[in-house]
């Protein structure tokens, strides 16, 4: 599977196929699809334990030791597949052909290097800047592109001397200063405020607007990724349950997650009762997903032909469905 | 909620695994303290040997269906002084730990509950006695208090209080901390409740931890002490002192060194695996991670 | 209803902490943590608490339930006045008012089974505790009887939210005050809890004090909400009414940075949430 | 930072000044005359009282005490009860010898035990990894005389490539001096590297669960470039600390050592000193070890702020 | 109190130590022929004659012989650089040193001494009859040192000329001339005492070169020498406090000899190799095992006794000495002329110990066996504690660090029932049973008077005397003699003029040589 597959159209970004994430013989993400074109913003969505952060790292290979990927990743001018390449190979196109936002920009930052060094590294690592004068010139630019206050000044701040949300500018700059062709953000903005992760956002859109890049946001916070992006999939037990535009999957959900999940996150719909919709039950712990419909064990619709994984129902993986029983095409799951 | 749903999540295989693979120590090290203690247990019952009974005619055999790893240049039998040798060293350990952990425990946990300034100096004075190495202490009082291995423990525990009161204080710490601590307080419980039912608890595996590691350093320092002639007094067979009295035959009859220095190897080790293997175990930073 | 006192009623309130000092010539300045909050909150209403980290949100949820002490200013819990009590004497308060937290992996004891983590309260407050007391604690918040002899770490994070949840009920207080009770939730469960603390204040005829970062949260469970920022409450009403229109320039851009699905989707970008923000403060 | 720095110095000052207070305090303590000790049991009582006299020990003890603390605060400790010398000279020899030997123990341990604590943490699930680790446990197990002694029946009895005891001078001969110097620094420095290449595989291990270590690969670092770079300086912080603690586990070490080696160390010092009611000097001996513990205390404390910019703030 | 519980106390020290003498003063062919090469076989020796490292045990505390008690002192000083006016050689025999000759008048209280001509000290003053009056006198005078003791029945001290002096005792002594060739015969220059403890001063074939506190001692050839020319240039004394490293040091060539060994089980490891020599010969060391005799139940005649039965001397012996030394039935050593073996006096009977404990009415008491903390203490301790316990005996052992706290419990509080310790003194009996204040506290008018009367009495009758004395103590079971310590010397092979008995107090390096 991972040899043979195609290599991956001029326009393509990244093409993912059949990828497997697995800690023995545990599965913890299943046989996903994904390709992502020039200057595409798509959005990964799914609740804890749904697998969106593992399959951001085997993105990017860096999985954790012990576990292990399958499948095939090709990224746009990258001449081998990611899962199994070496580090050799892997340094080469991290931080230059795909770049990395994480979750928590309190972590994310090396606390004993000064912050300026830390972005200047990132080029210096990858050669974009002849020399350590010009990183460091072009660190305390980047720092000025995103809204970082005395650029200079902060390139000399340790990481602890700024806020979260300036922390988590810096890295959103360290992530553009090669102008990667694709930009995976992994929950990037779960740990700040509203108003800071407005603005944060807003300067990820921009910065990756601004370089022609492509990105891969991955949230469990649904009205975010509407806000940022044109595509969404939906993710639940290590599989993509749901693909397609972001207006069609809001508006009109085809899979029962989708549908339940949508539901019970709008706060505005209450019953005559002034009870809001629930998904029952609770996500199971990674891992430990029913066979067959992940879904199955929390789902009202479910019948005995849901012990078998059900087949993708749709043109593409970028747009479709996995589903036995999915919601009539009309039915309208929002507003 | 509705009933088919499982109430209850089966704990992590990856967690439970990964723990197997890791808790080698765990094992062994157990393997190897619950040797020492049987061989302790079985001596009060039973010794091949009077350990003590000097016997001139049967000086320095070579192991053998009687005497197992041979005699001594007094003639008494090394297996049975191996045996009766491993009740001092958990008297040894269980004095130095019992002295440290009885002051160190609740000095650490009242140093973490008390105002800011009390474990600030609690935690000052605990710096100080950390300067005070355990050697060192244990010479100054055998020279005060006269050479008899509770006085030397009694030295080792307390110069081993500053390990626990810190490890114990930064425990306290974390846990008061966590939110069900408030939760205690709001529930209308005191703060001595809230060190007895909520910190001692939580602290208890650091407490395991750190008691067996310094067990393992108790029996090193008692052998240590027995080797400067600060120890166990003679004829309370003892490791450390049985390697001393070796010293001098180590080219005539080098496994009079070797019987007390695999003793004290194995209860060292066995102390250490067992502190590792808990620590692990306990760890909650190493289980939360995938 | 009017004349009946509030059910926590809070004026002037004031926090002020201690940093250590960074230089030796000056103290350091004093962090204000509260500036001269006051509100009331009737018996039986839903009183909301909006604002970013560090606004003091938790500050003033703590004074309120009586494990912090105040700078200056005053509280009544139903009309006593609770601000220079010492522990020992709080005991009413721990009657009337309790509390569920925010994270649920730290709010309940590792080493407690779940009966004695729910018991506690009447432990504490010396309760007798009737045989069947834990079991029907458990009905009300959905768990079955059987969780009572299992330890927290056995549970997924609603279902631990549910025992905290009955912990509070316990003594049965008449004040239930909620601290982000379903930040740290997933979605799908969100709505569960939520739904299971409503029904029980109904039930219960509970006053509520619902803390939360999230707006839409505060808009679903409140009546009238306080909106904190830097120290202060800078706007307060009918929940509606503040969100609706809001008053105050700090409000107003909370309001717009919150994204929804209903904004997304009617085009909506990132540009448009950060557009009336300022840069972020430090 | 200036501020840390000072407080962390005042407080150094005070824990000496209590810790001189404490040492003076048991001394007084100690049973046995030292004039009558000095003397040989045997001495006329006259001539017992004129060295009491002379020693000063008739005086109030607080007398003494400040006499004792002066002498030391200006470097003039005075003279020995027993030797009748002065104590200044000896002790700074004793202190050179024991520095000499409990120094490069300390970093023959480091330098083995920063390289293969990496290793054995990089490789915790690999079989090099588990081996290394195992090595490392029975290391510490091992008293250190024991290995000292096992040192010297093997390379110095057995083999006759070292002496087996013996000290001299690096300035006398300094070919001698190393060939004296290594098998005790060999046996001190086995148990400490055993015991820090512990400390430094459970460090870096910590480190490399961190989320910077992530980002730095992310940027493009190979994973033992990005150890390197961003890890190291953050597993030194633990490492220091266990470095300052350790100190005094290798003093007492170094006694021990000492005595096996036959080497006219501090440690070696302490115990003749106590044997024989020395009080003066073992006094100063122990305030000699315990100065050098706190004071490496004080340096860690400035390693830290060194180390790590966020203690700089002054925050705790 | 105790000012005269002085004189061999000393001993004690030595005994602590455990480093006695061991050459003799009249090493026979006498100093001189610094014989020739003769390949040096460890690594420790250059050329040969250039130095020579003998290994010890205890090191001096200081090098002031007037205030400084202790073995180690005159090993090192005596003979090697401070010089007395007469020596004893290897048989006993009184011998000539800085005094040509000497004559006693009729009454035996008068000694007119005949100096050697153009003596020096090391300090370049010239050695004459007023050297030896002061020296006398400041031993009276000025020594600290209970060993000085002997020197009080002095009367007067008399310069004839610059080459004869005169003595004069208040009484007939015995021993006085034989005490004159101890460490209080020492002669010194009155112009070098200001240090003493660091600069001595001596008219000895060595001066003091270096002093390298807890290592070594290093004599220096002394240039200016009356006598002989010794034959080795640099002689080291190497201290080991480990014998285990004392052993390692002669294995692996750090030092030439080890001039007293302390672990006879480890001879095994130089027997049979032709690298090196073993000289085994004896000393005055007895290891005794001391009864406080002031006080129950160690007052009471029968539990000594009991005592003194249970234990079986040859079985100790071998397990704790690997059967070298010589077993004694009193504290006379074989070297004294006055010996007498009374080893069948108490023969092994654990019946009659039983028996004899059981009538004492003390069977039940514990006692208290307080070591001090000596290989040797410890290892006889151990086999005397299993030994007694055999008989009845209900025996703790509690180790006592040396010196300090032994000295104090034990030796001054005498707070003890029985205890373990080598008397290394030459002819200690008298101090250690003749005082009632000493820590024995063996209180005896008959033994005493014996003691008084050989002192005074002819030659003939102070043999006699005294091997009565030593019959009446051994009779009393006063105390239990172990054994007499072996004088065990291991040397590389070739090294000459090592003596067999160690009979003085010195360790004399002189007549050492090379083959």
């Amino acid at each position: 599977m991972t040899t043979h597959a195609a290599p991956p159209l001029a326009q393509d970004v990244l093409t993912v196929t059949g990828l497997g994430v697995s800690v023995g013989d545990r599965s913890l993400v299943d046989n996903l699809d994904l390709t992502i074109r020039p200057g595409e913003r798509v959005g990964l969505i799914g609740e804890s334990g749904s697998g969106k952060s593992l399959t951001a790292l085997a993105l990017m290979g860096l999985l954790p030791e012990g576990l292990a990927a399958t499948g095939s990743v090709r990224v746009a001018d990258v001449h081998h597949d990611i899962v199994g390449a070496d580090e050799n190979q892997l340094s080469r196109v991290r931080g230059n052909d795909i770049a990395m936002v994480f979750q928590e920009p309190m972590t994310a930052l090396n606390p004993t290097m000064r912050v300026g060094a830390q972005v200047a590294e990132a080029m210096l690592i990858h050669g974009t800047r002849p020399t350590r004068r010009a990183a460091m010139s072009a660190a305390v630019d980047l720092l000025e592109q995103v809204g970082l206050p005395d650029p200079p000044g902060t390139a000399r701040s340790y990481p602890h001397q700024l806020s979260g949300g300036q922390r988590q500018r810096v890295v959103v700059a360290l992530a553009l200063a090669n102008d990667p062709a694709l930009l995976i953000c992994d929950e990037p903005t779960t740990a700040l405020d509203v108003t800071v992760q407005a603005l944060v956002l807003d300067l990820i859109v921009r910065g990756v607007i601004d370089r022609g890049a492509a990105m891969l946001f991955i949230t469990h916070d649904l009205a975010v990724v509407a806000t940022v992006c044109e595509r969404v999939l939906v993710m639940y037990g290590g599989r993509i349950v749901e693909a397609g535009p972001v207006q069609q999957v809001f508006t009109r959900p085809r899979h029962r997650y989708t549908q339940g999940l949508l539901a019970a996150s709008d706060l505005s719909v209450v019953d005559d009762r002034g009870r809001l919709a629930t998904v029952p039950g609770t996500v199971p712990a990674a891992g430990q997903f029913p066979a067959g419909c992940v879904f199955r064990n929390r789902c009202g619709h479910a019948t005995d032909v849901c012990a078998s994984t059900p087949a993708w129902t749709g043109q593409d993986a970028s747009d479709g469905f996995a589903c036995h029983h999915p919601a009539p095409a009309s039915e309208v799951g929002h507003g | 909620m509705s009933a088919e749903i499982p109430e209850v999540l089966p704990t992590g295989q990856t967690g439970a695994r990964r723990r197997g693979l890791r808790n080698h120590s765990l094992l062994i090290g157990a393997a190897l303290v619950c040797l020492v203690i049987v061989m302790g247990l079985l001596s009060f019952v039973w010794t091949p040997h009077n350990p003590t009974l000097v016997n001139p005619a049967a000086r320095l055999q070579l192991p053998s269906a009687e005497y197992w790893f041979g005699t001594d240049k007094f003639g008494r039998d090394v297996f049975s002084q191996i045996l009766v040798g491993s009740r001092t060293t958990l008297f040894v350990g269980i004095v130095a730990v019992g002295v440290a952990g009885v002051i160190g425990v609740p000095l650490g946990i009242v140093s973490a509950m008390a105002p800011n300034w009390f474990g600030e100096l609690v935690m000052r004075c605990n710096d100080l006695l950390l300067a005070f190495p355990a050697l060192l202490l244990a010479i100054m009082f055998t020279a005060v208090f006269g050479s008899s291995t509770l006085v030397a423990m009694i030295a080792i525990g307390i110069a081993t209080i500053p390990n626990f009161a810190r490890l114990i204080r930064s425990g306290t710490l974390q846990v008061l901390k966590t939110e069900y601590i408030l939760a205690a307080r709001a529930s209308g419980r005191g703060p001595f409740a809230i060190g007895l039912r909520h910190v001692l608890p939580n602290v208890s595996s650091l407490i395991i931890v750190q008691a067996s590691v310094s067990f393992a350093i108790a029996v090193l320092a008692e052998a240590a002490l027995s080797f400067l002639g600060f120890g166990t007094p003679p004829p309370t067979p003892s490791w450390g002192r049985m390697l001393q009295e070796s010293q001098e035959m180590l080219w005539s009859a080098p496994r009079l060194a070797l019987f007390p220095g695999a003793a004290i190897a194995v209860a060292v080790l066995g102390f250490n695996l067992l502190g590792d293997g808990l620590r692990d175990r306990f760890d909650p930073k190493l289980e939360d991670r995938r | 209803m009017a004349e009946q006192s509030p059910a926590i009623r809070v004026r002037d309130l004031t926090r002020d902490y201690h940093r250590p000092r960074r230089s030796l010539l000056r103290a350091s300045p004093p962090v204000h943590a509260l500036r001269g909050v006051s509100f009331d909150v009737a018996p039986g209403e839903r009183f909301g608490i909006v604002g970013e980290s560090g606004c003091g949100k938790s500050t003033l949820l703590r004074l309120v339930s009586g494990l912090d002490r105040a700078t200056s200013g005053s509280i009544e819990i139903e009309g006593r006045e609770i601000t220079h009590l010492s522990t020992r004497r709080l005991g009413f308060l721990r009657e009337r008012l309790q509390l569920i937290f925010q994270d649920p992996m730290s709010s309940l004891d590792p080493r407690m089974r779940v009966a004695d983590i729910i018991a506690e309260p009447m432990v504490g407050l010396r309760h007798p505790i009737s045989p069947g007391r834990v079991e029907e604690l458990l009905q009300a918040v959905g768990l079955s009887p059987e969780a009572a002899t299992r330890f927290p770490h056995q549970f997924s994070g609603g279902q631990r939210q549910r025992i905290s949840i009955a912990r509070a009920l316990s003594v049965k207080p008449q004040i239930l005050v909620a601290d982000e009770p379903v930040s740290a939730l997933d979605v799908s469960v969100r709505a569960q809890v939520l739904n299971l603390i409503a029904d029980l204040v109904d039930e219960l005829a509970l006053t509520l004090v619902f803390v939360s970062h999230d707006l839409s949260v505060v808009r679903h469970v409140c009546d009238r909400v306080a909106v904190m920022n830097e120290g202060q409450i800078v706007e307060m009403g009918p929940v509606d009414e503040v969100y609706e229109n809001p008053q105050h320039p700090y409000t107003r851009e909370l309001i717009a940075a919150v994204p929804t699905l209903d904004k997304a989707l009617a085009g909506s970008g990132a540009a448009d949430l950060a557009a009336p923000t300022g840069a972020d403060q430090p | 930072m200036a501020l840390r720095l000072l407080i962390r110095a005042g407080i150094l000052l005070a824990s000496v000044a209590v810790s001189s207070v404490l040492v003076f305090a048991f001394m007084a303590v100690i049973p046995g005359d030292p004039a009558r000790v000095a003397l040989g049991v045997n001495a006329s009582e006259a001539a017992v009282t004129q060295l009491r006299e002379e020693f000063g020990l008739n005086r109030p003890l607080l007398e003494q005490y400040l006499e004792w603390i002066g002498g030391l605060v200006t470097f003039d400790p005075g003279l020995s009860y027993v030797t009748r010398s002065e104590i200044g000279p000896l002790l700074a020899d004793r202190v050179m010898v024991t520095l000499w030997l409990v120094g490069t123990a300390m970093i023959v341990a480091l330098l083995v035990a920063l390289p293969v604590g990496a290793v054995m943490a990089v490789r915790h699930r690999q079989l090099s990894g588990l081996t290394l680790s195992a090595l490392s446990q029975v290391g510490v197990a091992i008293p250190a005389f024991l290995a000292g002694i096992l040192l010297i029946a093997l390379f110095a009895v057995w083999l006759g490539w070292l002496p087996a005891n013996g000290w001299t001078a690096p300035v006398v001969d300094p070919v001698m001096f190393v060939k004296q110097l290594i098998l005790p620094a060999t046996s001190l420095a086995l148990v400490q590297s055993a015991v820090l290449t512990r400390y430094v595989r459970s460090a870096i291990l910590e480190v490399l669960r961190e989320d910077y270590l992530r980002t730095a690969r992310a940027k493009g670092l190979k994973p033992m470039q990005a150890l390197v770079r961003h890890g190291l300086r953050n597993a030194a912080v633990p490492v220091v600390t266990v470095l300052g603690l350790q100190l005094s586990t290798l003093l007492v070490g170094a006694v021990v050592i000492e005595r096996v080696f036959v080497i006219p160390g501090l440690g070696s010092l302490l115990l003749d000193s106590v044997s024989q009611r020395d009080l003066i000097m073992v006094q100063d001996v122990v305030m000699v070890l315990v100065v050098a513990v706190l004071a490496m205390n004080f340096l860690v404390d400035v390693l830290y702020l060194i180390i790590d910019p966020r203690l700089r703030a002054g925050a705790r | 109190m105790k000012s005269r519980l002085t004189s061999r106390t000393l001993a004690l020290l030595a005994a602590a130590s455990l480093v006695t003498a061991s050459c003799s003063a009249g090493a026979p062919g006498e100093g001189g022929t610094g014989t020739d090469q003769g390949g040096s076989t460890a690594g420790g020796g250059s050329a040969d004659t250039e130095e020579l490292s003998i290994g010890f045990g205890a090191e001096p505390e200081n090098l002031d012989l007037t205030t400084t008690a202790g073995a180690a002192l005159p090993q090192v000083l005596l003979y090697n650089i401070y010089e007395t006016l007469v020596k004893v050689d290897q048989d006993g025999t009184i011998v000539p040193a800085l005094a040509k000759s000497w004559t006693v008048s009729e009454d035996r209280r008068t000694y007119t001494f005949v100096l050697q001509e153009g003596v020096t000290f090391s300090n370049g003053d010239e050695f004459t009859a007023e050297d030896v009056k002061y020296s006398i006198e400041s031993v009276r005078d000025d020594w600290t040192i209970s060993l000085k003791e002997p020197m009080d029945i002095v009367e007067s001290v008399e310069v004839v000329s610059p080459t004869e002096v005169t003595v004069t005792l208040s009484e007939p002594s015995n021993s006085w001339l034989y005490r004159m060739t101890t460490r209080i015969g020492a002669m010194f220059s009155p112009d070098a005492t200001e240090d003493l403890a660091t600069e001595p001063v001596g008219t000895g074939p060595y001066e003091l070169q270096k002093w390298t506190r807890g290592d070594s001692i290093s004599l220096s050839r002394n240039a200016e020498y009356w006598g002989d020319e010794p034959a080795f240039e640099t002689v080291n004394f190497k201290y080991f406090k480990d014998p285990t490293a004392l052993n390692n040091a002669l294995l692996t060539g750090t030092i030439n000899v080890i001039g007293l060994l302390e672990s006879p089980e480890t001879l095994g490891q130089f027997e049979g190799n032709d690298k090196y020599q073993v000289i085994e010969g004896t000393t005055n060391g007895e290891v005794q095992l001391s009864f406080n005799n002031g006080s129950e139940p160690m007052q009471n005649e029968q539990v000594r006794q009991a005592v003194r039965h249970a234990i079986d001397h040859q079985a100790l012996l071998d397990t704790c000495w690997a059967g070298r030394g010589t077993l004694i039935g009193s504290m006379v050593p074989p070297t004294d002329p006055w010996y007498e073996d009374l080893t069948g006096l108490y023969p092994y009977d654990v019946d009659k110990a039983s028996a004899l404990l059981e009538e004492s009415g003390h069977a039940d008491h514990t006692f208290r066996l307080r070591l001090p903390t000596r290989s040797y203490a410890t290892s006889c301790g151990t086999v005397v504690q299993s030994q007694l316990e055999q008989a009845g005996f209900n025996v703790t052992i509690d180790q006592l660090e040396f010196p300090a706290a032994w000295l104090n419990t034990v030796f001054t509080n005498a707070d003890y029932d029985m205890t373990i310790i080598a008397h290394t003194e030459p002819r200690d009996m008298t101090k250690v049973f003749g005082d009632p204040g000493y820590y024995t506290r063996y209180d005896s008018e008959e033994f005493r008077d014996l003691l008084q009367r050989a002192d005074s009495g002819t030659e003939q009758e102070e043999v006699e005397l005294l091997k009565e004395a030593a019959r009446l103590l051994s009779t009393d079971a006063a105390a239990d003699w172990l054994f007499v310590l072996p004088n065990l010397i291991v040397a590389e092979a070739g090294i000459t003029g090592l003596p067999q008995n160690a009979v003085s107090e010195s360790f004399d390096v002189t007549g050492l040589g090379r083959s």
